[in-house]
């Protein structure tokens, strides 16, 4: 095995200061296997080592909450013994490599988180920000990313009824694809995520594990494999069909008495998800890599602890349960492996062919992921523009110059690429304030919106973060809908500078203050942070998705004026 | 001249297509059919008679339309 | 009545149709499973929409080949109604069941909005509810709708009335700025020789309660219930 | 063995994948480019050992499974 160089730690993306904290946390030298899974472990995504102090701040809490930040999703209860579970999840940066697969695998990716805890996806949506119109790379995103959601959405079936879409130079570097999925589960049978049972198989099930967006670590493992620029596509393909199979499979098998703990393998594979299913159950884990679904020859431990490949979920089942789970797996034409099992020692083994390749302590790993408070300023331009500043426009040049701009024309021609009615239950399609899906089989809808102005988070981070809570909550009150919770994507520049990290806090601070007044719980979330190319940053985007309740569809209101002579209202400030 | 492309996923690449027939092609039967990858083939009808010149435009096509180089790879042939 | 409704792998309209069965023809449809190869006697068998197999390699080709299929296929010689939406409509067409092949979009694009249909014919056990020359509002849904037969084939189901819809304006005219994929002569929907098999692109189950935004989609069971009870 | 499928459109079957791709290519500054036409290509990795059983088996899949013969032709070639 080859030797940690400070240059190897820095391919990782671990700090001088991390890895002395990785060297005593395991009293000796890595190896690669074990600084890979660090690396991935305390990286920006898994971690939230910059946000973290800042997302405890927002309030999680209401009666119908019934499980909040923490899980794959979150999840409220939405009565007659029903729950929505919902969460909203980025893929920016992937999708600005190769837009049609980055964005499919983010609606991949955000599925399995929900019907990961047991519910079934019944819609999705996406809050989308590009570049300049004009500028000459962002036809070419827009038309893939859109296509990718489509591509995947479509396929599994689940409609996507609505989302955003917006337009500013300083995306051109950086787009914003986010996806939000929202699933329905019943209220007693949620899956969590902690591991429990000492003995207790820990099964694989779904796709084949390839080198799939083994990154950050390219260059290091270079060295112990030449050829691996060409075998190391750090681009994953998404597969919707088996998605839609996985999801047939998992809920089958939900339905028996089988599962103990489930987690999807999305960013940082098999390491997260075995990692924060042992730490949450405070148990150890024992694997036996080479027992995993290979799809091509000769993978290393390394690459099948840090492959991102798709569509694969990690269970914990209940003893004996392995026959009728591999079973279902197999009607359903997918993968399944016993790899492992849960142990009492509390630290996680890893087995190649019988020898041990990687052996680190959970709980310290864990709870020992750096934590930052970065320094921050709070710039609030609330000067705001002077009427006496704007040149006056005569009205229907206004109107239609407004008509015309890219962030307000019409977006049919995105949603008409969704399926948005599959499914057979959506009650408002995309086009009005918020997308409403039957609850099936009743009279009740789940109302569904995405909502920010980067504009106004930009000039006031406070009064942008709650401004865009506030306006999740009316598009969910226009449509006749009780607005329940909330799930944020939190896209900001680079946190290391104070007013970049100032946006980000400021925003969580009105988000804070909206959500506390609207008692509008935030279940789930999700942060990007980075989204900055030479040095320009992204407009702050606290994305946030909104869901909300219609006990009587017959009440659903539309923004269709309805008849001649009707009277129409304005009221608010 | 004409030119006939091939598009190919990378090696490594998961190619859920390839995988389906394969798959397809097991239950009709088939047996003994090891991998199967699925790729485009595109044949151009050129105004372009030198061959060094058609072959140069053709790669540059390949390039910004016809490949996605992130994942895959592409061949050029010409013909007449 | 007995129907069923088949249920490949990567069907996601199964559902829905089994409910618009279950809501309108008052009658729960058995929901077959691909490998099926035994199918007990039946008045309709629906092949559903979605992406059978991921629609990989061609929409609806592997689908056409699963074991349930034979089934369908010896069912429908003898006669039983046979409706396939969507994928099922490419399937059956795959599967020999329905002539020509449904091709990608003329504008590439997957297209999800509602159209209009000039029923040709409601001289049929599926459109006895419509009248002739009738526009109806039907959900699409695809990326491969684009409807190809050969100048032969096309004559023959012109000629022998096959056709069912065709994708028309509102008015009732049928012109080539009304063909949302590129079909040729605008063909939506499909009979076979006998009118005991129909395939469509549109969706009737999409749009069979007022909560949809419509019950046009009603008719085409309710024929069905007629016909068959 | 390993075969090569091409699974091209017939003559005469409009191609909308091609023109759509004609049309990239002219708005990208392409020009001289007569006629696109898009198709499949398939490689297979066979057990099978002797040329002409491949072969055989090769185009029994198109005909079943590979191709679309109301709208597509295909070719077979062999290799190694
Ligand atoms: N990327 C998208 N996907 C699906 N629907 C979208 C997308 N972008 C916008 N929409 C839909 O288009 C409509 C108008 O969007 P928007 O202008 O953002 O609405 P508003 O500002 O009223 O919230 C909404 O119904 C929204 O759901």
């Amino acid at each position: 095995m080859s030797e940690i160089t400070p240059e190897i730690v820095a391919q990782h993306g671990l700090t001088p200061d991390e890895y002395k904290l990785v060297l005593d946390i395991m009293g000796r030298e890595p190896n690669l296997t074990e600084l890979g899974i660090f690396s991935v472990m305390w990286s920006e995504h898994c971690s939230y080592k910059s946000s973290k102090k800042w997302l405890k701040t927002l309030p999680t809490k209401a009666p119908w909450v019934i499980c909040g930040p923490g899980e794959n999703a979150g999840v409220v209860d939405i009565g007659e013994g029903l729950a929505a579970i919902f969460k909203m999840e980025s893929h920016n940066h992937p999708s600005f490599i190769e837009p049609y697969q980055g964005a499919a695998t983010g609606v991949g990716g955000i599925l399995r988180d929900v019907f990961t805890m047991g519910a079934r996806p019944v819609a999705n949506m996406n809050a989308l920000r590009f570049g300049d119109p004009s500028h000459p790379k962002t036809r070419h995103l827009v038309a893939g990313v859109v296509a990718g959601i489509g591509g995947y959405g479509n396929c599994v079936g689940v409609p996507t009824i609505g989302g955003e879409t917006n337009f500013h130079k300083s995306y051109n570097g950086n787009i914003l694809v986010n996806a939000m999925t929202v699933g329905v589960a019943e209220a007693d049978k949620i899956f969590y995520s902690a591991a429990a049972g000492v003995g207790n198989p820990v099964v694989y099930a779904g796709s084949k594990t390839g080198r799939d967006g083994i990154h950050g670590a390219t260059m290091a493992s270079a060295e112990f494999d030449e050829k691996s620029e060409e075998k190391r596509p750090t681009v994953q393909v998404g597969d919707p069909f088996t998605e839609k199979l996985l999801i047939e499979a998992c809920l089958e098998l939900m339905a028996t008495d089988a599962i103990v703990a489930i987690q999807d393998m999305g960013a940082a594979g098999l390491t997260s998800s075995s990692f924060e299913m042992a730490s949450k159950g405070g148990l150890g884990v024992e694997l036996d890599l080479d027992r995993v679904p290979m799809r091509e020859e000769g993978m290393t431990p390394y690459e099948l602890m840090l492959s991102e490949s798709q569509e694969r979920m990690l269970m914990v089942l209940k003893p004996g349960k392995e026959d009728l789970a591999r079973a279902i797996f197999h009607k359903w034409e997918l993968d399944f492996a016993v790899i492992g099992h849960l142990t009492d020692s509390g630290r996680m083994v890893l087995k190649w062919h019988g020898d041990v390749v990687g052996d680190l302590p959970i709980d310290p790993l864990a709870m020992a992921s750096p934590e930052y408070d970065r320094p921050y300023e709070i710039v609030r331009e609330t000067r705001g523009i002077r009427s006496n500043e704007i040149t006056e426009v005569p009205w229907p040049e206004a109107l239609s110059k407004l008509m015309g701009c890219p962030d307000l024309a019409s977006r049919r021609w995105i949603w008409e690429q969704y399926d948005h009615m599959v499914m057979g239950d959506t009650t408002q399609r995309p086009g009005g304030d918020a997308g409403v899906v039957r609850l099936h089989g009743s009279n009740r809808g789940l109302a569904v919106t995405t909502d920010c102005t980067p504009r106004y988070v930009e000039s006031d981070p406070v009064e942008g973060g709650k401004q865009a809570v506030a306006e999740a909550w009316r598009n969910l009150t226009a449509v006749g809908a009780r607005p329940l919770a909330i799930t944020d994507n939190m896209n900001f520049g680079n946190p290391e500078k104070p007013v970049i990290m100032g946006q980000f806090v400021g925003a969580c601070q009105g988000m804070a203050e909206a959500c506390v007044t609207l008692d509008f719980p935030v279940v789930s979330g999700n942060v990007s942070l980075y989204n900055e190319t030479q040095g320009q940053p992204i407009m702050p985007t606290p994305a946030i998705g909104a869901i909300g309740l219609i006990d009587d569809l017959d009440t659903m209101a539309t923004i269709a004026f309805k008849d001649d002579d009707d009277i129409i209202l304005v009221f608010g400030e | 001249m004409k030119a006939k492309v091939h598009v190919t996923l990378k090696p490594g690449v998961l190619d859920p297509q390839g995988k389906a027939v394969s798959h397809a092609l097991q239950s009709l039967g088939f047996e003994g059919v090891q991998e199967v990858r699925q790729g485009k083939y595109i044949e151009l009808d050129l105004d372009e008679t030198d061959p060094a010149k058609a072959r140069e435009a053709v790669e540059r096509m390949c390039r910004e339309l016809l490949a996605n180089t992130v994942i895959e790879n592409f061949t050029v042939d010409l013909e007449g | 009545m007995k129907a069923a409704v088949i249920v490949f792998p990567g069907s996601n309209c199964d559902r829905d149709v089994a409910v618009a069965v279950d809501r309108i023809m008052g009658t729960k449809p058995i929901m077959l499973w691909h490998r099926e190869t035994e199918v007990p006697d039946l008045d309709l068998i629906v092949v559903p929409g979605g992406f059978s197999y991921g629609d990989y390699l061609r929409s609806g080709a592997m689908a056409a080949h699963s074991p349930v299929m034979r089934e369908v296929k010896a069912q429908a010689e003898k006669g039983v109604r046979v409706l396939g939406i969507c994928n099922g409509f490419q399937i059956l067409t795959e599967a020999g069941l329905l002539p020509g092949a449904l091709m990608r979009n003329r504008g590439l694009k997957f297209i999800c909005k509602d159209v209009h249909l000039k029923v040709e014919s409601a001289g049929s056990d599926f459109t006895r509810g419509y009248r002739d020359g009738e526009v109806v509002r039907y959900p699409v849904a695809h990326h491969d709708g684009n409807y190809f037969a050969d100048d032969e084939t096309l004559a023959r189901v012109e000629g022998q009335g096959q056709v069912a819809f065709r994708y028309a304006h509102p008015d009732g005219r049928v012109d080539d700025a009304a063909n949302i994929n590129g079909s040729r002569n605008n063909i939506a929907g499909l009979f076979n020789e006998r009118r005991t098999v129909l395939g469509l692109m549109p969706h009737p189950e999409r749009l069979i309660d007022d909560h949809l935004g419509g019950t046009d989609g009603v008719p085409m069971f309710k024929s069905l219930l007629e016909a068959l009870s």
